[in-house]
């Protein structure tokens, strides 16, 4: 798996290493914005669908346009930064949570020949980086000068570092089967059809059987928490309107809240898309090597992160809000437990295969 | 005598234990403007981290005079601005007044005017309820339900507009009948809206009432014993969640109810089916349960509403009222709402004295969820389904 | 029990302070009584066996020319009967004992004509404006009250 | 053990019968209306806007008599009634829609709509049925002072001629009167002029007296 470095030296080959470098460093955010834009349109629409009416329809056909329409209604916003505000950290807030989702994308291997950065360790990084978030929620919160955004990013804080524990604990458990915390080896151990996914208890033939149970609640275990990091309904607490009006971005206005709002769906497609590497096997092909070419592999990692998020939305208009003493609960007390484990048993999975 | 009011403010049962640590108080204010005060309520709350320790309510936001412009219009003038106490279900206002004034001026009305009456008091109460539970899955942070209960509300309002050719407020009942003849498909379309509504509850059960979230986030919160619930003069679902067997067309039945087969929901302790007696969820079920029971009296006042006869004919063309007073009340949607009317023989009444449902039934909020957390309080101010223009008049 | 029963029984127990029955024939009877000892009086119709009036449906305060009159609605949950029971205090001294202390319910509704009608409610914790806003000046539903014109700089008839 | 594990199972399961409802309305058709494209009227639960559907208010002023029944019936003020009695000398004679003489002319008819309520107490009270609701409902505007709707047929100018007409004809009316006054008066003078001869000459020393009282 020396491939992933392809583009890279495919680019700089005319270019120069500099230049290639910009270049791999465009591509996951030109991806980012992309991806952004659909998914706002796609919350909008599905929203609307379950709630049986049409959502956006006025801008461009069927409202595509929706999306792009309102990014330029947050750029012409008036940028407001309020009087007791402590001005540096408030400005900086949106652009470290930001930043956060931004680096956790660029270990992403999107398909064999392309991850933008082929590190060793992308899983290790990935929980690493991650953490950045909650710095900007709390000094967004805490800089505001406002009460809802204060308790908003207090809660966010407890609850992401609570939550990060059993998300560690689930990639650990992949990790220890796959030997290894590259993301694209991962990716690659999964190939040959979608019962080599570790959601189904990895590339081991039938003997792994008794594993099944026992990684799709890790699964399972995954997905609440990324939920919870990604501040998605039902763990919405930090920013839950009706309670805090609208948590620790109460204050935020115009492009600052843009990029709040980028970062929570930059979020959740990460999130996504480390459950699809993790557990249903990255960028390969579910049917083998049926169109499981490079570029097939592109369409299949995005279109199984997509599918996630989507998942994500369909959650979000379905269930009520937690409060913050019960989702502590299932944290600590049902999350945790289980995600041991499961761990245990995959661990011994991963000694045994 | 202090001794005695402060055993009736902490006769509630805190489940939540005080923080050991006494760590330094924060003065939140929730509202005016605030997404789930449900209008302009100004809430002055102490926050002990995320639990409550005191709660003082600012109201008067919306007051609009209700009592002193009553005192400046004749009686058929104040119906209109009845109609505004309670917005969402008008012509629950509208029923105590127009009785209030029949018994004062000794206006006898036909049965047909006091079965239609009754129709579409149930009518306004399913479409008050849907908002009510749909508003409380709001609260809760449930968007769905609200949009899903609105489709249903929107076919009361239809029938309703239909009727008295308004959609939210009405000014359909007058002393002496209503406003305007009955349309042709009338029956059909309630036929038609039961259907709707039970397909729509049914659904709703799935989806929010006992969805396991919901549910903890509901239940054992905002304890309001019976006891207390007397003291304080809840009524409506509030007192029956706290089972409280009280309902006026049952208790005291007025207009057509005595003809009427149907059932109080009450949430009687040892009886709960989630939870316990006097909590949120409790709260919320007694309306579940109401609107069944609505439906039954919907089909039971299509077979009694008969084909013949006029509903506007009883209404006199000048309205005499002889000096007098009277209490009338009537079951609201949310509760018991009455109108003292003072009548000094002149075609204006010398005081109109509303007693607003939402207003009583608000007054426990401080006492019921200290100790909880600042997440409940939303809930509980949900469960007890206030409208702000009944409670500042 | 009707009004004429109640009247007794109250009449046995508190024989001057309550005044007479005023009937009315198209509405509700009610028993004057004197409001030096209305607390007493309420204090009686909620504990006493057969009254047993636990339920404060409302208390409404009303200008009737030359004395403040309050009126207080019981129910009782038990007998489902009902009395009126009215008091007057004049309007130089409109001051009334609270009943805050025999139903909670009481506190909003004593708050409430206080604001609007100027009752004083002696041994209320906490009577202040409820309606109106704290500071406004004069209790508007007395027949003798003049709108301002200004509040704060802002034009009040609009 | 066991109830802790079927709690989650329960609120798990539970989650999951909430998706399934929400899956299934994924598939059903909306029953909200693109408004300003469809138009309203077509609504889930009605058809069409009922008979009775209580928007804005029309007045239909050849029905009007000027009764201001309305005016008094409004419990909001919203209606401004003036009107001018018809003068006989009018050249302009119209009848009512029902072929009666006209005694009023409406000189003004104003409803400001930010005030009404729509309770429809003035198309009750109305005896002609000049005043009904219409079924419009989009008059929103940018200015305030746009609700403020003259249904008067008569701009100023023509409200101060009908004025004037009336005026001239008071004061024709009071000219003859008082030219029937004088007349008969006269006529009177005429007939007691003889009676009244003697005492004349008293009544103007007297009357001397007092101008040269005043003048002192």
């Amino acid at each position: 798996m020396e491939n992933h470095q392809f583009l890279f030296n495919f680019i700089s080959e005319y270019t120069g290493d500099i230049l290639a470098g910009v270049l791999i460093a465009i591509i996951p955010l030109a991806l980012l914005l992309v991806y952004a834009l659909v998914a706002i349109y796609g919350e909008l629409k599905i929203a609307s669908f379950i709630q049986l009416k049409l959502g956006p329809m006025r801008t461009g056909k069927w409202g595509l346009l929706q999306p792009v329409a309102e990014v330029f209604k947050l750029l012409q916003k008036e940028d407001i930064t309020p009087d007791g505000a402590d001005k540096p950290l408030f400005n900086l807030a949106p652009f470290i949570i930001f930043l956060g989702c931004y680096a956790a994308l660029s270990v992403l291997p999107l398909s064999s020949h392309f991850a933008p950065s082929g590190l060793n360790i992308g899983l290790f990084f990935i929980i690493a980086i991650s953490s950045l978030a909650v710095l900007g929620i709390v000094m967004g919160g805490w800089a505001s000068n406002n009460k809802y955004s204060l308790i908003g990013a207090m809660r966010s804080v407890s609850q992401i570092i609570s939550y990060e524990i059993p998300a560690a604990m689930c990639i650990l458990g992949v990790a220890s089967m796959a030997h290894s915390l590259d993301m694209n080896v991962i990716s690659a151990q999964q190939q040959g059809g979608f019962w080599n996914w570790y959601v189904l208890g990895g590339p081991a033939g039938i003997s792994k059987i008794w594993l099944i149970p026992f990684t799709v609640v890790m699964f399972i275990v995954y997905f609440v928490t990324s939920l919870a990091e990604t501040n998605r309904t039902p763990f919405d607490v930090p920013e839950g309107e009706s309670e805090l009006v609208a948590g620790y971005h109460t204050e935020y206005s115009g492009m600052k809240f843009a990029f709040f709002y980028l970062a929570e769906y930059g979020n959740m497609f990460v999130v996504s898309a480390i459950m699809t590497v993790i557990f249903f096997g990255g960028w390969s092909s579910p049917f083998g090597d049926f169109l499981n070419s490079p570029i097939w592999q592109i369409f299949w990692f995005i279109a199984k992160s997509m599918f996630f998020v989507g998942l994500q939305i369909w959650l979000r208009w379905t269930l009520p809000r937690t409060r913050v003493d019960q989702l502590m609960y299932l944290c600590w007390k049902i999350l945790l437990p289980l995600s041991m484990v499961c761990f245990l048993a995959m661990a011994l999975g991963g000694m045994l295969y | 005598m202090e001794n005695n009011l402060e055993n009736t403010t902490n006769n509630n049962k805190i489940n939540i234990e005080y923080s050991q640590f006494d760590s330094e108080r924060m003065r939140l204010n929730a509202g005016p403007q605030h997404p789930s005060t449900h209008g302009v309520l100004r809430l002055e709350v102490e926050l002990d981290g995320e639990i409550v320790t005191d709660i003082i309510p600012h109201l008067g936001y919306l007051h609009r005079c209700f009592e002193k412009h009553c005192e400046n219009s004749n009686y058929n003038q104040i119906v209109p601005f009845v109609d505004r106490l309670d917005y969402v279900s008008a012509i629950n206002n509208e029923f105590p007044y127009v009785m209030a004034v029949e018994k004062l001026a000794g206006i006898e009305v036909s049965e047909k005017v006091q079965i239609l009456r009754a129709m579409c008091a149930e009518i306004n109460r399913i479409a008050n309820h849907l908002l009510a539970i749909s508003a409380f899955g709001l609260d809760s942070g449930a968007f769905t339900p609200l949009l899903f209960l609105f489709r249903e509300r929107e076919f009361a309002l239809g029938i309703l507009e239909k009727l008295s050719g308004a959609r939210l407020l009405y000014n359909y009942f007058c002393p002496g009948g209503v406003r305007y003849e009955i349309y042709s498909d009338f029956k059909k379309d309630v036929k038609v809206f039961i259907d709707s509504v039970r397909l729509a509850m049914k659904e709703m059960e799935d989806l929010l009432i006992f969805n396991d979230i919901f549910i903890k986030r509901t239940e054992k919160i905002g304890l309001l014993p019976k006891e207390v619930a007397i003291n304080f003069a809840c009524s409506g679902p509030v007192a029956r969640g706290s089972g409280i067997n009280f309902d006026i067309r049952k208790s005291a039945p007025y207009s057509s109810y005595d003809k009427f087969d149907f059932d109080i929901p009450v949430v009687e302790p040892g009886k709960e089916v989630v939870g316990v007696s006097g909590d949120c969820w409790s709260r919320n079920w007694v309306r579940v349960k109401e609107i069944e029971e609505s439906c039954k009296i919907l089909e039971q006042g299509i077979t009694l509403l008969p084909d013949e006869g006029s509903v506007t004919d009883g209404i006199p063309k000048k309205l005499k009222v002889p000096a007098g007073e009277v209490y009338c009340k009537a079951e609201n949607t949310k509760g018991e709402l009455g109108f003292y009317l003072v009548s000094n023989g002149s075609d204006k009444p010398e005081r109109v004295r509303a007693r607003a449902t939402s207003f009583v039934n608000l007054a426990i909020l401080p006492s019921i969820s200290k100790g909880y957390m600042f997440a409940d309080l939303i809930m509980i101010l949900g469960s007890i389904d206030i409208v702000l223009g009944e409670v500042d008049r | 029990m009707t009004i004429q029963e109640i009247y007794d029984l109250l009449k046995i127990h508190f024989n001057d302070d309550i005044k007479e029955i005023t009937d009315i024939s198209n509405g509700d009877s009610f028993i004057t009584v004197n409001p030096a000892n209305i607390f007493d009086i309420l204090q009686f119709c909620r504990d006493y066996e057969t009254l047993d009036f636990d339920y404060l449906t409302l208390i409404s305060g009303m200008d009737s020319g030359e004395n403040l009159g309050v009126v207080y609605h019981l129910y009782s949950m038990k007998f489902k009967h009902s009395i009126v029971i009215k008091a007057f205090v004049p309007k130089e001294s409109p001051n009334i004992q609270s009943v805050v202390y025999l139903w909670r319910a009481a506190d909003w509704h004593e708050r409430e004509a206080f604001d609007l009608i100027g009752v004083v409610f002696d041994g209320h914790p906490n009577l202040i404006r409820i309606l109106c806003p704290y500071d406004w000046e004069g209790h508007p539903l007395r027949k003798d009250y003049v709108t301002p014109q200004e509040y704060h700089g802002m034009k009040v008839p609009y | 053990m066991i109830n802790y594990l079927k709690n989650i199972i329960k609120g798990f399961s539970t989650i999951l019968v909430g998706m399934k409802v929400t899956f299934i309305n994924l598939f059903r058709p909306n029953v909200t209306v693109q408004y300003p494209n469809v138009h309203p009227l077509v609504r889930a639960g009605s058809d069409k806007m009922p008979d009775n559907a209580r928007n804005k208010l029309n007045v239909i002023i050849p029905k009007c008599t000027g009764c201001k029944s309305c005016e008094k019936a409004c419990p909001v003020n919203c209606i401004t009634i003036e009107t001018t009695k018809v003068a006989s000398i009018d050249t302009e004679k119209p009848l009512m829609e029902d072929g009666k003489k006209r005694v009023f002319w409406l000189s003004q008819f104003d409803i400001d709509f930010a005030k009404c309520c729509f309770c429809g107490l003035c198309t009750i009270a109305c005896p002609t049925s000049a005043i009904v609701h219409s079924t419009d409902f989009e008059y929103s505007c940018y200015d305030r002072n746009e609700l403020l709707v003259h249904f008067s047929p008569f701009n100023k100018e023509q409200v101060a001629e009908k004025k004037r007409i009336l005026a001239e004809e008071v004061k024709q009316k009071a000219e003859k009167a008082l030219a029937d006054k004088q007349a008969a008066e006269k006529a009177a003078q005429e007939q007691n002029i003889t009676d009244s001869k003697i005492k004349s000459s008293d009544d103007q020393t007297s009357a001397n007296q007092n101008i040269q009282n005043n003048s002192n």
